[in-house]
């Protein structure tokens, strides 16, 4: 069963999505580590960064993380702040 | 020292579109218990890698951002004797010579007044979402993002 | 870097009974060809030794102090790529939370702003001959005089 | 031959000396050595100190400097600036 997520991304990742929020389609299990394949497939250009991560509900997501269709999931590219 | 004996520790952590105040870090972080204070500032510098930058963009995560600004702010005083601390970070159009980030720390001794900062600047680079973006005459680069 | 390549510092060496300003240091050696300012800020504990401290007074050997100042600004550019720095004492009688001390530096990059920052406040207390004298309710004593 | 120095001191010096302004007579060769040897045994408290030096014409004089009769002599005891 597929499921719609709702994506949040800065930086570079906004740039690579063409906005701030945009919609992904996920196959089961629906894990962080499906969502950036998912990602990197429909938009290669992801594979040319440093690193990409996913915060879900404002924390750092481990790869195996199952995502639900209420987290907020967001697009974290390499940081450079300060 | 036991970190943990300092119980009336005082954080102050902000994100802000507005200019940024040394002066308002220093005094936040101020005690009659410290010898020592040291404070981190992050100018916008004219140039990168001898290319001229006319700007920067900085743009935060800002709800998760804070987050893990007390995140560090914790890992910092689990090792120095941190009495009080401020981390402000500013987001928008910066021109050159503003300032992108103050970090204060006040400590009884100065070593680890140092240690405590740089430790607390390094880990903000690495782990908090704020991106910045340089402008340059002929475009305009996110920094770091590629490797 | 080859620190020689700093062509254009500007350095403040100071000593003064009147209070001291660290947005003035800051301002001082702010500059459009730097990314990191650190600022140590050396302040008046109210205890030493957990015994408590009413105030303290400070008094310099001025002529000489400055010149010690200015030779361990000297010492510290020949290590790090330093752009300006600031070194102010202040002299007299300092109530608690009041600012002794103030050495700021700015330089390209960060790591080497707090290097050189620590480095001069360490000489400092090491070379410049200057003398507090520490205040208590039962008495007085002059810092490390005796071993 | 008997030498007259004025002596200048700062701090703990000064308290000992009873005053930031002294003199003190010197036997040749009138080394900054011979000017803190005749200094300890005038005031047995200088023993007690955890460093002495001698500032000459503001700068740190070696324990072999000539002390002349113009030249501007400071005691400095052991510095707690900062």
């Amino acid at each position: 069963m597929e499921m719609t997520c709702k994506l949040i991304a800065f930086g570079i990742a906004r740039d690579i999505l063409g906005g701030k929020i945009s919609q992904i389609s996920l196959n089961e299990p629906y894990t962080v580590q499906g969502l950036l394949e998912t990602l990197k497939s429909e938009y290669p250009r992801f594979e040319d960064l440093a690193s990409i991560k996913v915060a879900v509900n404002t924390e750092y997501a481990p790869m195996d993380l199952i995502l639900g269709p209420d987290d907020e999931i967001v697009l974290i590219p390499p940081v450079s702040g300060g | 020292m036991d970190p943990l004996l300092i119980q009336s520790g005082r954080d102050t952590v902000e994100i802000q579109a507005g200019a940024l105040d040394p002066a308002q870090a220093i005094a936040a972080v101020t005690s009659p218990n410290c010898g020592a204070i040291d404070v981190f500032i992050g100018t916008v510098r004219n140039q990168t890698k001898e290319k001229p930058v006319l700007r920067l963009e900085f743009e935060a995560y800002e709800e998760m951002a804070l987050k893990e600004m007390k995140k560090i702010i914790e890992k910092t005083r689990k090792q120095w004797p941190v009495q009080h601390m401020a981390m402000v970070h500013r987001t928008g159009i910066l021109g050159i010579g503003e300032i992108a980030v103050i970090i204060a720390v006040s400590t009884p001794h100065r070593a680890a007044s140092f240690a405590a900062c740089q430790y607390a600047i390094d880990t903000l680079k690495e782990t908090v979402p704020i991106w910045k973006k340089e402008i340059f005459e002929d475009g305009e680069v996110w920094v770091a993002a590629h490797p």
